[in-house]
């Protein structure tokens, strides 16, 4: 039994490893920035997906206010960077760290709170954020920050035409975002969390602390979140609030798990995946008519998805059935 | 609506990215990229602005006996009466959207000059892209200042910005207080995004400037559901002038309450926005009789140069609306852009970039009451001199400046 | 410039405004009391509404008071089609259901907004010429504008009615006990999805009467339930989900805290005032004022 | 040698309703020791104070010769206090094994060694065939094996069982006596709750009869069943005896 847990760990590693070796040769067949503007993008959502799925898929504690920590890690990176010259790679780290600090400081009071009263916490404290950026001068206010970009530049971290850059780096981040989540899954804080996520006063009656469990996985998440916010502002190189705290963030962190698979290992990437090109397909040829077809397709798939496969898009590619009866004759 | 589109998935994963832009020479059309919103909640200036480049696609590509540039005959005679194409993209009013918009149009659909954006979060991004990319970006009615003082190369708007609009503002209020009106303070009433706090700015400045007091300045969130408190501020301060700076949706709410809390103001001197719009005059048009909105476009223009009233017919075929201070600038951007390319003899960007640096259209050659169009160094034409309108008897008349005003004001509003 | 008659007149528009806010979020409150659903289209539903206002007086000239009742006719069947269409099958979810049911109703919301776009275009609509539009009493320098005063009497009406309904009538009891143990009322011969259906109808009625009200006052287009949505929400979660009394309490709580905020904070800052009354509210008593604990 | 397990002068209210009042009971290392009495006697009630789902309004309660009183209910566990829901609380979404991990944590951090030490506890529970089904594909009976296994698994020294022989055939409960034996056998103490006398009074070393709040009656379970106090407590609750 042992073994064929350890080989099913082994076999998702390998079957990550060549995804993500296949993943970087695209690039030397596909040359059009647009595709690869819409690969980086879906790379990134993928990695954002999976560090929200940390804490609302398998902590169980669904937030739709993850623009927050987006935008901090993307205002970090650019103040530090616009007002005091500090290089985006430090500022990517301070933002994440911040980010995961503001998520414990926020999780104090609010993980007391449960089912939709959690959720709409995570809403409006994500817009009270937006409301104080929106506001605040020093931080551009409104006018937002524009990164200003003089060529190419590894340290700076910005090009001026090319998307290889931004690729790879996003690249990594969803490959860092699976492995994190691959190693805590067969972790301490990985059965913590669903258990925690399943039935908190039984897990607490099994010596999980709760409470610690939640700020864990809010830490966890917030950080890489804010990463891939810094990554955001270098990449547009131009953000302002509502652009990177709006509430639109949430939703699109939120739906490639929902759709993937809320709390697997696959589900955000996979959702991420089918959903990003989608939607940046039907709005650049269907969008243009101005007639809304693109949100009429985009939204019956998610009602259509979400009803049809509750468990996901994963489920799909589940073969539980098979596993089960070999475990059985064991 | 016709747009022809390549399948852009098959063809364009083939397709090699950054060609040489310069290669696409002698083409039988010129493509030039449009972005606006097309959905969300701005989706219609988006859809109102797709027929006012048509319309103005329509008069370059067909014969017309109008005194504007490329007008007459088809196409453009500087490249051998190739036709305009206009390939429109949808930004959602997100600037990334718009950027990776503005990059798919340059490197798939191979335009070779951009206009937009509407919202000037994303002219910050899409400009940012064309210069990269050294391909002409074309403010047509983005009116943020900071848009053109950031020193990129390929960046040009023919018309005015936020400041040029206040200053006439204020040298309205200069020209009625000589009149013996008093005009001493000011309520500002402006909106939390980019185009508010841009305009609230440059009003703020020169207030200071010129001795008006500003007595209440409030700033609101956009489609608030409720304006009851901020209207309740402006009406405790009851300046002379209300200077509001906002969208269509928050102006008609404003108007809306003010009439339900019993404020009348003394004048209202609008920026534009939503107070150029016909749905906001359809709704509360009638307790806007005497309202002032800044514009950079008049109907009573077509008087003096009937062209102007025939292409508003043009427009208005299309549309259903007359143009307004968007639409209008919206127009005039594709016919500028036409016209350097024109002259370009080419659909380089870095050749097109240096007609536009020679552009020297005289004013009666627009439908518009500019002096001229002529860049600056930063590409800002400075030479667009914005209109003052007085909303009276329904519809639109030019009160200022005086060589252009074919009514006296109204002071104050009744 | 805080004068005691801008404080009055504060709250005065905080009150009537409040009472709209309840009524707008009481049929999200009877839908989760319910089923402990949240619909997430709720705010579209409000668009509908005002959509269905504006249609009938543009074509049949029928003054949205008189309208009313239709609005929320049609919108008593629309709920009861989402139900059955959508929602009947989200509860069913075997896995997720929570999320599920979330995300079913969020993507109806976008479905919604892109057939008004389609079909309504996204140009902004009002209605000018209504008997109440644009009135106004003034009592002592207080002014009352007539479509909220009407629209607060509807509201407190509604609620009023609300409670006769669930506590007198045979459905409002079937109603209540559906909402105690739904497998138990199947026992006794209830059909737990027309109960579910009509409860659906039911609160689609009420934002159908909130719709009418609003079109009278407020400008018409695809993207304005997004405005009141998220103040729906809170507003029935600082009530405390699904009791309908909070749900009144609630909206009289967020309509004066956001007047009032903006007596003291920039007005752009006025919904800080109301999310900062939830968090504070859930924090003390974390199923909100009247949640069931 | 001191109790394992010892609750001194516990009373637990609830607004006006006092569901434990000045409760004294101790549990002797090794024993299996039945917590009976008729519905609403508190039996539930004590067992949650003593599992640490809350603090009592009064009194306090001994550990392994440690107050543990103020102490959370995932503390108690790292102390040695296991327990299970008489309503069961799966991890539903987790396989069987899953489940049982998450108690083997709190002893061995190392994932190989927890996930062995699971195993393990499956075998002793007879649900090792089950381990990779997930906990919602359980038939009752099996999910009230998987609580006493998850609860195993934490290593208790007292091991608290809620019910959970209640409602099953008696082919089912016959093997969960055997199990609660076998448990006993390996060293732990046992303090069960049950409603039904019948089922566990062959069980128990000791039986303590909880009614209306109070300790009624502690000894011998032939003692306890005869005890006339007993009876006149159960008396109102014929479905219970007559079963």
């Amino acid at each position: 039994m042992d073994k064929d847990f350890a080989k099913r760990r082994r076999r998702e590693l390998i079957v990550a490893f060549c995804l993500a070796v296949i993943a970087a040769l695209v690039p030397l067949f596909v040359k059009d920035v647009y595709v690869q503007n819409v690969m980086v993008l879906t790379l990134m959502y993928a990695a954002l997906s999976q560090s929200w799925n940390i804490l609302s898929g398998y902590c169980g504690q669904i937030s739709l206010g993850h623009a927050l920590y987006f935008g901090l890690g993307a205002y970090t990176t650019a103040l530090l960077f616009t007002k005091f010259g500090v290089l985006p790679w430090f500022g990517m780290l301070a933002g994440g760290v911040i980010s995961a600090l503001i998520a414990m400081a926020l999780g104090y009071p609010c993980f007391r709170l449960r089912g939709h009263y959690f959720v709409i916490a995570t809403i409006v404290i994500a817009e009270i954020g937006l409301l104080l950026i929106q506001n605040w001068e020093w931080a551009g206010a409104a006018l937002g920050i524009d990164i200003p970009v003089r060529g190419d530049s590894w340290l700076k971290f910005q090009f001026t035409r090319s998307k290889l850059p931004y690729f790879y780096f996003a690249l990594a981040l969803a490959c860092v975002a699976w492995f994190v989540t691959w190693w805590l899954e067969d972790s301490k804080w990985g059965y913590w969390w669903r258990a925690v996520k399943d039935n908190p006063d039984a897990a607490e009656s099994l010596g999980v602390v709760v409470f610690n469990s939640k700020m864990g996985a809010a830490a966890v998440s917030a950080f890489l979140v804010a990463v891939g916010g810094s990554f955001y502002a270098q990449f547009v190189s131009y953000i302002d609030p509502e652009s990177v705290m709006g509430f639109q963030f949430s939703l699109l962190m939120a739906l490639p798990a929902v759709l993937g698979g809320i709390g697997t290992l696959w589900g955000p990437l996979l959702g991420a995946v089918i959903l990003i090109p989608l939607t940046e397909l039907t709005r650049s040829f269907i969008g243009g008519s101005g007639r809304g077809v693109d949100l009429i397709v985009y939204g019956t798939l998610i009602v259509l998805i979400s009803l049809a496969l509750p468990r996901g898009l994963v489920s799909l590619f589940a073969r539980p059935k098979f596993f089960w009866r070999k475990a059985a004759v064991r | 609506m016709t747009i022809t589109r390549r399948n852009v998935l098959l063809g364009a994963t083939a397709a090699a990215a950054l060609a040489p832009i310069a290669a696409r020479a002698q083409t039988k059309e010129v493509v030039i990229g449009v972005i606006y919103p097309l959905s969300g909640s701005s989706a219609q200036i988006g859809v109102d602005a797709q027929k006012a480049f048509e319309t103005a696609a329509d008069i370059i590509n067909k014969n017309h006996d109008f005194k504007l540039p490329l007008a007459q005959g088809e196409g453009l005679p500087g490249l051998g009466g190739a036709k305009i194409r206009l390939v429109f993209a949808d930004h959602q009013a997100d600037p990334q959207k718009g950027r990776a918009e503005a990059e798919r149009l340059i490197t798939q659909e191979k335009v070779c000059a951009i206009i937009g954006t509407y919202q000037s979060a994303v002219a910050v991004t899409v400009s940012q892209i064309c210069e990269r990319y050294q391909i002409p970006f074309l403010s047509a009615d983005n009116s943020s200042p900071s848009l053109h003082r950031r020193g990129l190369k390929y960046y040009f708007r023919a018309a005015p910005h936020d400041e040029m609009f206040s200053k006439a503002m204020f040298d309205f209020f200069d020209a009625v207080k000589k009149k013996g009106a008093k005009i001493e303070t000011l309520s500002l009433f402006h909106e939390d995004t980019i185009f508010g706090t841009d305009s609230a700015n440059a009003q703020t400045m020169f207030a200071k400037e010129r001795g008006y007091k500003i007595v209440a300045d409030i700033k609101y969130r956009a489609n608030s559901p409720s304006l009851s408190a901020e209207v309740q501020q402006l009406k405790a301060a009851n300046a002379d002038v209300l200077m509001p700076s906002s969208y269509t949706t928050d102006g008609i709410l404003l108007v809306k309450t003010m009439a339900e809390l019993g404020y009348k103001p003394n004048a209202i001197v609008a920026q534009d926005a939503g107070f150029s719009e016909k749905a906001l005059y359809d709704a509360v048009g009638d307790k806007l009789e005497g309202v002032i909105s800044r514009g950079s476009f008049s109907l009573d223009l077509a008087e003096k140069r009937p062209m102007v009233g025939l292409i508003n017919d043009m427009y208005r075929q299309r549309s259903g609306k007359d143009f307004n201070d968007y639409s209008s600038r919206q127009f005039m951007g594709l016919i500028v852009m036409a016209d350097a390319i024109n002259r370009a003899k080419s659909t380089d960007g870095e050749k097109i970039r240096e007609a536009l640096v020679a552009t020297d259209m005289p004013g009666n050659a627009t439908i518009m009451p500019w002096k001229r169009v002529k860049f600056d160094e930063m590409g800002q034409n400075n030479d667009a001199d914005p209109v003052l309108l007085q909303y009276l008897g329904g519809k639109f008349v030019t009160i200022f400046p005086l060589d252009v005003a074919v009514s006296e004001a109204v002071w104050p509003m009744k | 410039m805080l004068t005691a008659e801008t404080i009055i007149q504060s709250l005065a528009s905080g009150l009537l405004m409040g009472l709209l806010y309840g009524l707008i979020a009481v049929g999200l409150a009877l839908i989760f009391g319910l089923m402990d659903v949240v619909n997430f289209a709720h705010g579209e539903f409000l668009m509908i509404a005002m959509y269905a206002t504006f249609f009938l007086f543009a074509f049949f000239a029928i003054d949205p008071l008189l309208s009313a009742p239709l609005v929320a006719a049609t919108l008593f069947v629309f709920g009861a089609v989402v139900y059955l269409l959508i929602v009947r099958f989200a509860v069913r979810a075997k896995a997720n259901a929570g999320m599920v049911q979330i995300f079913s109703t969020f993507g109806l919301a976008i479905v919604m907004r892109g057939l008004a776009q389609y079909f309504f275009t996204p140009d902004y609509r009002s209605i000018n010429t209504s008997w109440l539009g644009g009135k106004t009493i003034s009592i002592g320098g207080i002014f009352l504008p007539e479509p909220q005063l009407v629209g607060a009497l509807v509201s407190i009406a509604a609620f009023a009615g609300l409670y006769f309904f669930i506590h007198r009538t045979d459905f409002g009891r079937a109603l209540e006990a559906t909402r105690e143990d739904a497998g138990a009322v199947a026992l006794v011969g209830i059909d737990k999805n027309r109960v579910f259906a009509l409860g659906w109808g039911l609160g689609a009625a009420l934002v159908g009467l909130a719709g009418a009200i609003m079109a009278i006052f407020f400008y018409i287009y695809p993207d304005v339930g997004a405005s009141f949505a998220l103040i729906a929400y809170v507003t029935v979660a600082l009530g405390g989900f699904g009791s309908v009394f909070g749900a009144f309490a609630g909206g009289i709580i967020v309509g004066l805290v956001e007047a009032t905020t903006a007596l003291i904070l920039p007005p752009s800052l006025k919904s800080v005032g109301i999310y900062a009354v939830y968090l504070l509210v859930v924090f003390i008593r974390p199923r909100g004022l009247f949640g069931s604990m | 040698m001191t109790a394992l397990l010892e609750t001194r002068g516990v009373w637990q209210r609830f607004g006006g309703l006092v569901a434990n009042s000045d409760v004294s009971i101790s549990v002797g290392r090794g024993e299996i020791v039945g917590l009976i009495g008729p519905n609403g006697a508190g039996k539930s009630t004590l067992f949650n104070l003593i599992a640490g789902v809350l603090p009592p309004t009064q009194g306090s309660i001994w550990f392994d010769g440690e107050d543990v009183t103020r102490l959370p209910a995932a503390e108690r566990c790292q102390r040695g206090i296991g327990r299970t829901f008489q309503v069961v609380k799966s991890f539903e979404t987790m396989t069987v094994i899953d489940n049982v991990i998450v108690g083997a944590l709190i002893r061995n951090t190392v994932m190989r060694v927890a996930r062995r030490k699971a195993y393990e506890v499956l075998e002793f529970c007879g649900l090792a065939a089950r381990a990779n089904v997930l906990a919602s594909d359980l038939v009752p009976s099996e999910k009230r094996r998987l609580e006493v296994a998850r609860a195993l698994a934490t290593e208790p020294k007292l091991l608290l069982l809620d019910e959970v022989l209640t409602g099953l055939t008696p082919v089912e409960a016959k093997t969960g006596v055997e199990l609660v034996r076998k448990v006993r056998d390996t060293g732990v103490t046992v303090l069960m709750v049950e409603h039904v006398m019948e089922i566990v009074m062959p069980l128990v070393d000791r039986a303590i009869v909880l009614d209306l709040g109070k300790v009624l009656v502690e000894g011998k379970p032939n003692e306890v069943v005869r005890d006339p106090k007993v009876i006149t407590a159960y008396l109102g609750d014929r479905h219970a005896v007559g079963a």
